[in-house]
């Protein structure tokens, strides 16, 4: 029988406020197996973590359950709290007491009591038969493969050469530099791009660490973190290479607009990148009309691509500066030049003499073809009137998309992508460049539309997320895995066609078929385990007599309560 | 029974909708107190088994919250949800137990307000269909 | 065709190829399965007892390190059959087929839908029905009707697991049916949950060969149960059991039907 | 590669299935149910689903043991039979024969069972041999004997289909007999009213129509009650008690002082349930009565048999297709032991020993020379014992150290021996007071006959063959025989025991192998041409009429009192049987039903502060137990109830030896018990 301990938080007056919580500790006393009962002010405070400890110790608990907020922050702290005092950090059960009940039904105190204790009933039930895990190891291949030589790339190919880590670029165009070997000149300092391309390239070319993939595409990859098998088309070759760890930047691509705004009709109407490269060569034209969000954030694409804003205010005062008395007018939806040097940016543009307009989503500019240039009407919110403007040029705004293929490539990586083909990072700020599959991580606009200074900035970060395993040269394996009980496993099959990992094979042990987890290529989502007819494959810490019991504890109070 | 309290089941997803109902604790959007929530890490770890398990022995109403499509943690996760729950739901409503008890959702980590929103009408289309009949059964 | 054992037995030893053969066959007054080898007398063959050979079949199967058997199947048993190729339990190619068409009396008693084997060795081919007139009946009732009826049918239930020991697509060895993680009687009746959980695991496996139905002591109307669920997963997935290629679409992705969410 | 599937019977109740059992290369696999068996119809219960599974369990005996300095030793056949014989006859020779007893066996064939009564009644000269249907159905047997001549089911399993009205007491039928609870759910269907009387909700009771729950040991007073109800109303078989019975206006005269008020003081059965249940038994066209352990095991068991016979006579449910009075026995073949003579009064086929016109026969026929004094039965055996009056024992595979009441005092009984020899297929809780042990083959590995409940003669097939040294209980009796030096042991097969038998039983007069192996046959069946009999006393009862008797109810022999206030009540649950030597070997059943556990009614349960779960004590006049509550409201308050099974917390370490005076059957059902929190 195991000895549990239950400490439930006040957090103050956020849970003590609303729930009874003298109450609730006099009920899970007499809870099955509970051998301790206590609460805490703050149960996450040093006070509070060095109480529990102290109780772990004197009343030899087996088992530590803490009612407090939500495991998604604190559970590190108090499984760090349970290691200390010397209890498996999977002996610990979380039950969420603040964000799915005080805070949430902080009118009804009597109600918001009664749920809490059987919130702990059901987190009593479980924890009594939690197991001890040990999280397993694995060593790395000290080589790493970086996908997308574009800045962000090239930028964490380098930080990985510099530190002695022998890396693959694959860089699928013939050669390096991705959307910046169009663009000339970057804001908001307008820093030239060839000289930043040029020393990265070099430096890469130097170092005999660095294997460069020139039109390449990988057309196979198995493994996981710290065993990668990758095969590449390169030309015509196909070339094999292991590495331990894997950076996507892949990038995005400017929209082709689609039949808009006179787009492929008029030759006056250009997109963004065609202007870079007509600004490259020098030629800036009298007056011009940027249209700003064309084809987002409107229905079927919804998001804000960011980095569209800075751009537009960045060529629009070249043109200035190139022709002080040129005429330019954006035409915007929300001006988004977030932060202090591309706020400043804005002022300068409105200083000299660019025109901002607001048009609404339900009335956007119309263009008409005309004699050197285009004409555009468009209603002005401020003026609450149609306005009728013209210029040498239109440059279309749109946004960064997903890179062409990124389907493809999340199926080899088995990472997830949202519904805009933008790869999806593990938790937006607290894992923000790596994928949820270790080993695998992620930088620039892969992840969603960057500027060159997030994209190098992303770029180091996930080299030197990249680098841990590597130099560690071992990593530590989630032990949230899914494991087959061989002697129940019937061989249906059933797990290994679910698996989203395809972390699971056929096998025979000892002349009997059965199936076999992979435990480093497992994330542990348990989409086997519900698959399994028979309840060979369980989860680590949510096995189904764990999850089973939260629910008898919860008929049993309900049934309870009836009878009462 | 005019005083009806319906004891509900939660499935949340680590990621999402676990995330979202922390959400909507954060943002203090209130609900009704009837929903127990247990987290595991994808939807489509949540066995039929324990829906099965829940309704057979008088739990009132089961919710399977998991990440939209297309947005799941675990690539494809939530795919086998979206296919298990509706066929759970017809042979619920075979053996006579009113499928309406069970719902599945999608609830992504910024939707507290969905979340809420969830809870609330689930609640009230538990209380609309009364107490689990089966809970009065005995066999 | 006078005598069908002689034709199963050429039918499988001569002209197939088979090394063993699994039949039906009377003695002592009684008809029961008879696993012959090439050579050895097959004896009094009968095709009328509805025996699931596919399940006496795969319970032998892993002792059996060689040799092509030869099996007297029917239609249920042929997609059964293909079930369990499907899953990799049994190896199709060491299987020789010998196909039965059922008698008029069977297709009754299973209000089978599909009662022709892909090759109709024994016997001629009947008509399948159209509708199990106990599921239509079921159909047209009101809920808490159904319930009724399950809950005095299932009440009935002894717990002899006959249901799943003869099922030819139950693989399972250990079965959480006989455990209380999800069925919380320990006793008898067991309740709802393991007759839904049941439900819940056969749906996409089922071949409705009503050997449920007909092994329960409590005269339980399962192969009912079975239709209604297996009609379920047609109706919302397209999918029915008993071929060797199509994966259950509780196994697949969306990809390919519906990717798009319900707007609410 | 060799795989067969051999037809044979199962080794639990009485009901007799019939089912295949599969064999890989010697090894059982599985068991396939029988879709043509008469009985089984392709269906099993789990018990036989599952009744491959300890045949070949590594705790098997696989060797003669001997006992040495408190130890046992592996010995040879001959040194271990030879040291039984000599052993047996040292103690006959300075005690006299009746210091000798056997105990025959359910569980072994109909031709084994001949032979041990044989070889007690031949080759050691006593007719101290019985076997567990002491414990059983001895009431039945007399009791029945009593009313109607004949001591066996009156009709057939199959017949319950068709009866409009099933009255079950004391059997929990869909638990014990599951394939004769099928059939009466299959008349249900039909349209037929069940009503089952019970001092438990039993799974059947759920779904009867009628359910009454009455006191422990309170029967006699209900039928009686039910029987006023008929013959007030007019609703009893005027033409059947005229023509057919005696003694019924007697009868008449006992019932009159049971109203249905006087009843429910007794009982505590409701009146109108009590009224509706008798309207519905006696106006039905065929109503069929099955019973079980709850009317037989009690002090007064032969009378509460006779009881029911009353109830049938008195509405002519006799001698009718689905009618009758049907005791449902629970060991494969009671029924076999009982005909082959394994009882203390019977030779072969009911012939009496006292009666010199059939111990003439015996003599003659095994040519030695027969006691005709009675011989003594398992329960006052047990008493001889512990007084010294019986020395020496053998016993073929039974546990009477789980099986009989107050195991205390059996526990000194076998201390008393002088000498013990036991066969069995495992070593038991029994097995430990042994001085020899010889292993035996089980039902799988062996040929013979049982009769099942209904007197039909099922065959056993050989599947496997024995583990280890073990041998079939019918050579082990040859080689007992022979070295005792007796006549008649020269049998090379079972079939050629059972021609024997045959000749000298009339009842199994027409039984073969030969016959058996292809026929279903019910006994009677005198001779090779009779196709054997499922109804009995179609045409008359062997005396002539059917005999009522007027009995009044009388309370248990022990009553609550204020130190053990509750009524404790034994039986079996559906996955264990009887003492758990096969069925805790087969995991599957363990799994169902691992652990002892004590019934008790949830008010009560509150009272006494115990919850589900909660461990408890359970204390009788005798002995005391620890094991596990379970609270349910499918229990009368004032009651518990204790599965045997478990020797770990034997419920017969409780129960009350005293017994019926003409059965001797103890009363198992109800004995005084305190239950406490521990």
């Amino acid at each position: 029988m195991q000895r549990v301990g239950v400490f439930v938080c006040h957090c103050g007056h956020n849970i003590g406020s609303v729930v009874d919580v003298e109450k609730v500790v006099e009920y899970a006393k007499q809870l099955e197996n509970v051998a301790v009962a206590d609460h805490n002010l703050y149960s996450c405070s040093e006070e509070g973590l060095g109480s529990i400890k102290k109780s772990i110790r004197e009343n030899k608990l087996d088992v530590v359950v803490v009612a407090a907020c939500t495991p998604r922050t604190h559970e590190p702290l108090f499984r760090r709290a349970c290691e200390q005092a010397g209890v498996n950090k999977y002996l610990f059960e979380f039950v969420n007491i603040r964000e799915h009940c005080s805070w949430i039904h902080a009118k009804e105190k009597e109600a918001a009591t009664e749920k809490a204790k059987r919130l702990i009933a059901m987190g009593v039930a479980k924890a009594s038969l939690l197991t001890p895990q040990k999280e397993g190891e694995a060593s790395v291949i000290p080589v790493a493969a970086v996908i997308g030589g574009g800045i962000a790339g090239l930028t964490a190919a380098a930080s990985l050469v510099s530190q002695g880590i022998e890396t693959h670029v694959i860089e699928k165009e013939a050669r390096l530099g991705g959307l910046l070997n169009n663009i000339s000149v970057i804001g908001p300092e307008f820093v030239e791009t060839e000289p930043l391309i040029r020393r990265l390239k070099e430096d890469l070319e130097r170092s005999p660490q660095a294997h460069i993939h020139l039109e390449s595409r990988i057309v196979e990859l198995g493994g996981f973190i710290g065993n990668f098998d990758i095969k590449i088309a390169e030309g015509a070759k196909t070339t094999d290479f292991k590495v331990g760890a894997i950076i996507v930047a892949t990038g995005g691509r400017e929209l082709e607009p689609t039949n808009v705004y006179g787009f492929g009709k008029i030759p006056t109407v250009i997109t963004q990148m065609e202007l870079e490269k007509r600004l490259a060569g020098g030629a800036a034209p009298s007056s011009a009309i940027f249209i700003q969000c064309v084809e987002c954030r409107q229905p079927g694409r919804e998001y804000c691509s960011r980095i569209c804003c800075n751009v537009t205010l960045k060529n629009a005062l070249r043109i200035i500066r190139s022709n002080p008395n040129a005429r330019v007018t954006v035409l915007h939806r929300d001006i988004m030049s977030y932060g202090t040097t591309a706020e400043r940016l804005y002022r300068e543009a409105s200083e000299s003499g660019v025109s901002f307009m607001r048009y609404g989503l339900e009335s956007p500019p119309k263009i008409s073809e005309k004699e050197d240039g285009a004409s555009v009407e468009v209603f002005d919110e401020t003026l609450n009137e149609n306005i009728g403007i013209s210029g040498e040029i239109v440059v279309l705004a749109t946004p960064i998309i997903s890179q062409e293929g990124t389907a493809e490539t999340a199926k080899l990586l088995k990472v997830p992508a949202d519904k805009n083909g933008f790869f999806l990072e593990a938790h937006v700020k607290l894992r923000p460049v790596e994928f949820a599959t270790d080993g695998v991580f992620i930088c620039g606009s892969a992840r969603w539309p960057s500027h060159v200074t997030e994209c190098i900035a992303q770029g180091l970060a996930a080299a030197a997320k990249a680098a841990i395993p590597i130099r560690g040269g071992k990593v530590v394996i989630e032990a949230i895995t899914a494991e087959v009980d061989v002697e129940r496993c019937a061989a249906c099959g059933n797990c290994v066609l679910a698996c989203p990992y395809e972390a699971i094979e056929m096998t025979v042990i000892d002349g009997k078929r059965c199936a076999k987890v992979n435990e480093a290529q497992c994330k542990g989502c348990g989409t086997c385990v519900a698959a399994c007819p028979n309840d060979a494959m369980q989860q680590k810490g949510f096995t189904t007599r764990q999850l089973g019991a939260m629910i008898d504890a919860l008929i049993k109070n309900c049934k309870e309560e009836a009878v009462e | 029974m005019t005083d009806f309290k319906p004891s509900i089941l939660a499935f949340c997803c680590n990621w999402c909708s676990y995330a979202g109902a922390d959400l909507a604790g954060v943002s203090r959007l209130q609900m009704p107190p009837n929903v127990h929530v247990i987290r595991v890490m994808c939807s489509a770890s949540v066995k039929p088994e324990y829906v099965i398990k829940a309704v057979t022995q008088g739990i009132d109403g089961v919710l399977v919250l998991g990440c939209h499509i297309g947005d799941c943690h675990y690539l494809t996760g939530n795919h086998r949800t979206a296919k298990r729950i509706p066929l759970l739901q017809k042979i619920l409503d075979e053996a006579g137990i009113d499928s309406r008890r069970i719902k599945l959702d999608w609830v992504s980590a910024a939707e507290g307000e969905k979340y809420q929103k969830v809870v609330t009408e689930f609640v009230e289309e538990i209380r609309r269909l009364g107490p689990n009949p089966l809970r009065e059964v005995r066999f | 065709m006078n005598d069908p054992g002689k034709e199963i037995s050429r039918l499988a030893f001569d002209e197939r190829g088979a090394d063993y053969l699994l039949a039906v066959r009377e003695e002592y007054g009684n008809a029961g399965p008879a696993f012959v080898a090439k050579g050895e007398d097959v004896g009094d063959i009968r095709t009328d007892i509805p025996y699931q050979l596919v399940t006496i079949l795969r319970k032998i199967y892993p002792y059996m390190e060689d040799g092509k058997i030869a099996v007297v199947i029917r239609r249920c048993e042929e997609k059964a059959l293909n079930e369990l190729i499907k899953r990799g339990i049994i190896d199709g190619d060491r299987i020789i087929r010998i196909g039965l068409a059922c008698s008029e009396g069977q297709i009754e008693a299973c209000r089978c839908t599909d009662p022709v084997p892909s090759c109709v060795d024994i016997g001629s081919p009947g008509k399948g029905w159209n509708e199990d007139q106990l599921s239509k009946e079921l159909s047209a009732m009101s809920s808490e009707e159904r319930l009724d009826f399950w809950v005095a049918q299932f009440r009935k239930c002894n717990k002899c697991y006959a249901c799943s020991t003869n099922c030819p697509v139950c693989v399972c060895d250990h079965c959480v049916l006989e455990e209380c993680t999800f069925v919380a009687e320990k006793g008898i009746p067991p309740g709802m949950a393991f007759h839904l959980i049941r439900a819940y695991h056969l749906s996409d496996k089922c071949t409705e060969c009503g050997e449920c139905e007909r092994s329960c002591p409590a005269h339980i109307p399962l192969l009912t149960f079975r239709k209604m669920t297996n009609r379920d997963m047609k109706d919302l997935y397209g999918y029915e059991s008993g071929d060797t290629e199509t994966v259950s679409p509780l196994l697949t992705t969306l990809e390919g039907d519906l990717l798009e969410e319900e707007e609410d | 590669m060799k795989i067969d599937h051999v037809l044979t019977t199962c080794p639990y109740c009485g009901t007799g299935c019939n089912f295949y059992l599969q064999v890989v290369n010697e090894r059982l696999i599985g068991v396939i149910p029988c879709k043509t068996d008469e009985i089984s119809q392709g269906r099993l219960c789990i018990k036989g689903y599952n009744a491959h599974t300890f045949v070949q369990h590594p705790d098997r005996l696989k060797h003669p043991m001997i006992k040495e300095k408190g130890k046992m030793r592996k010995a040879s056949w001959d040194e271990a039979l030879d040291k039984i014989v000599s052993e047996i006859k040292r103690i006959t020779s300075e005690h006299g024969n009746d210091s000798v007893a056997v105990f025959a066996s359910a569980k072994c064939t109909t031709e084994e069972n001949y032979l041990f009564q044989k070889l007690a009644r031949s080759a050691i000269g006593t007719n101290n041999v019985d076997h567990c249907a002491r414990l059983c159905h001895a009431s039945t047997v007399a009791g029945l004997v009593y009313s109607f001549g004949s001591g066996a089911m009156t009709n057939s399993i199959p017949e319950f289909e068709d009866a409009n009205c099933i009255l079950v007491t004391g059997s929990n039928t869909l638990e014990a007999h599951p394939l004769i609870g099928s059939r009466i759910l299959k008349a249900m269907e039909n349209g037929a009213q069940v009503i089952v009387i019970d001092p438990r909700d039993t799974p059947l009771s759920r779904l009867a129509q009628f359910t009454l729950h009455q006191k422990p040991g309170s029967d006699i007073a209900w039928i009686n009650g039910m029987i006023r109800v008929i013959i007030e109303e007019g609703l009893f078989d005027k033409e059947f008690v005229d023509g057919r019975t005696e003694l019924f206006e007697e009868l008449k005269q006992v019932v009159q002082q049971y109203t249905p008020e006087e009843v429910e003081k007794i009982t505590g059965i409701e009146p109108k349930m009590l009224v509706d249940a008798a309207r519905t038994y006696a106006k039905a066209d065929r109503s069929m009565i099955a019973y079980a352990m709850g009317i037989t095991q009690h002090s007064n068991g032969t009378d509460l048999v006779k009881s029911l016979a009353n109830l049938a006579m008195v509405t002519g449910n006799v001698g009718k297709e689905s009618t009758g009075v049907n005791p449902l026995r629970g060991q494969c073949n009671v029924q076999g032991a009982c005909d082959a003579g394994c009882l203390p009064d019977f030779y072969p086929g009911y012939q009496k020993v006292n009666d010199t016109g059939a111990n003439k026969k015996f003599r003659g026929a095994w040519k030695s020379n027969l006691s005709t004094k009675v011989g003594s039965t398992i329960t006052s055996t047990m008493e001889k014992m512990e007084s010294g009056e019986i020395k020496g024992l053998i016993i073929f595979g039974e546990n009477v150290m789980v099986s009989d009441p107050d195991i205390a005092h059996i526990e000194k009984a076998l201390n008393s021996l002088d000498f013990f020899a036991l066969v069995e297929i495992f070593p038991s809780e029994t097995s430990k007071f042994a001085d020899v042990i010889l292993p035996a083959a089980c039902y799988a590995e062996k040929d013979g006959t049982f009769t099942n409940t209904d007197r039909k003669i099922r065959m056993l097939r050989k599947a496997v063959g024995p583990p280890g040294e073990a041998m079939p209980d019918w050579k082990i009796a040859c080689e007992l025989g022979k070295k005792f030096g007796a006549e008649g042991f020269d049998f090379s097969s079972p079939a050629e025991i059972m021609d024997e038998m045959a000749s000298l039983a009339p009842i199994y007069g027409g039984v073969s192998h030969g016959r058996a192996d292809t026929e279903v046959i019910s006994w009677p069946c005198p001779t090779k041409d009779h196709p054997g009999t499922k109804v009995l006393h179609v045409d008359g009862f062997k005396m002539g009429r059917g005999k009522f008797a007027p009995v009044h109810h009388s309370p248990p022999n022990e009553e609550p009192s204020e130190e053990f206030p509750m009524v404790l009540s034994t039986g079996r649950n559906l996955f264990q049987f009887h003492t758990g030597t096969m069925t805790r070997k087969s995991p599957k059943l363990e799994q169902e039903a691992p652990e002892p556990y004590v019934e008790i009614n949830s008010g009560d349960a509150k009272m006494l502060g115990i919850e589900d779960g909660s461990r408890v004590r359970v204390t009788s006049r005798r002995g005391s137990i620890a094991l596990v509550a379970k609270v349910t409201e499918r229990i009368i308050p004032g009651t518990i109830f204790i599965p045997f099974h478990y020797a770990e917390a034997a419920a017969n370490r409780l129960t009350n030896p005293a017994y019926d005076p003409i059965a001797q059957i103890p009363e198992l059902k109800v004995c005084a018990a305190r239950i406490e929190r521990s």
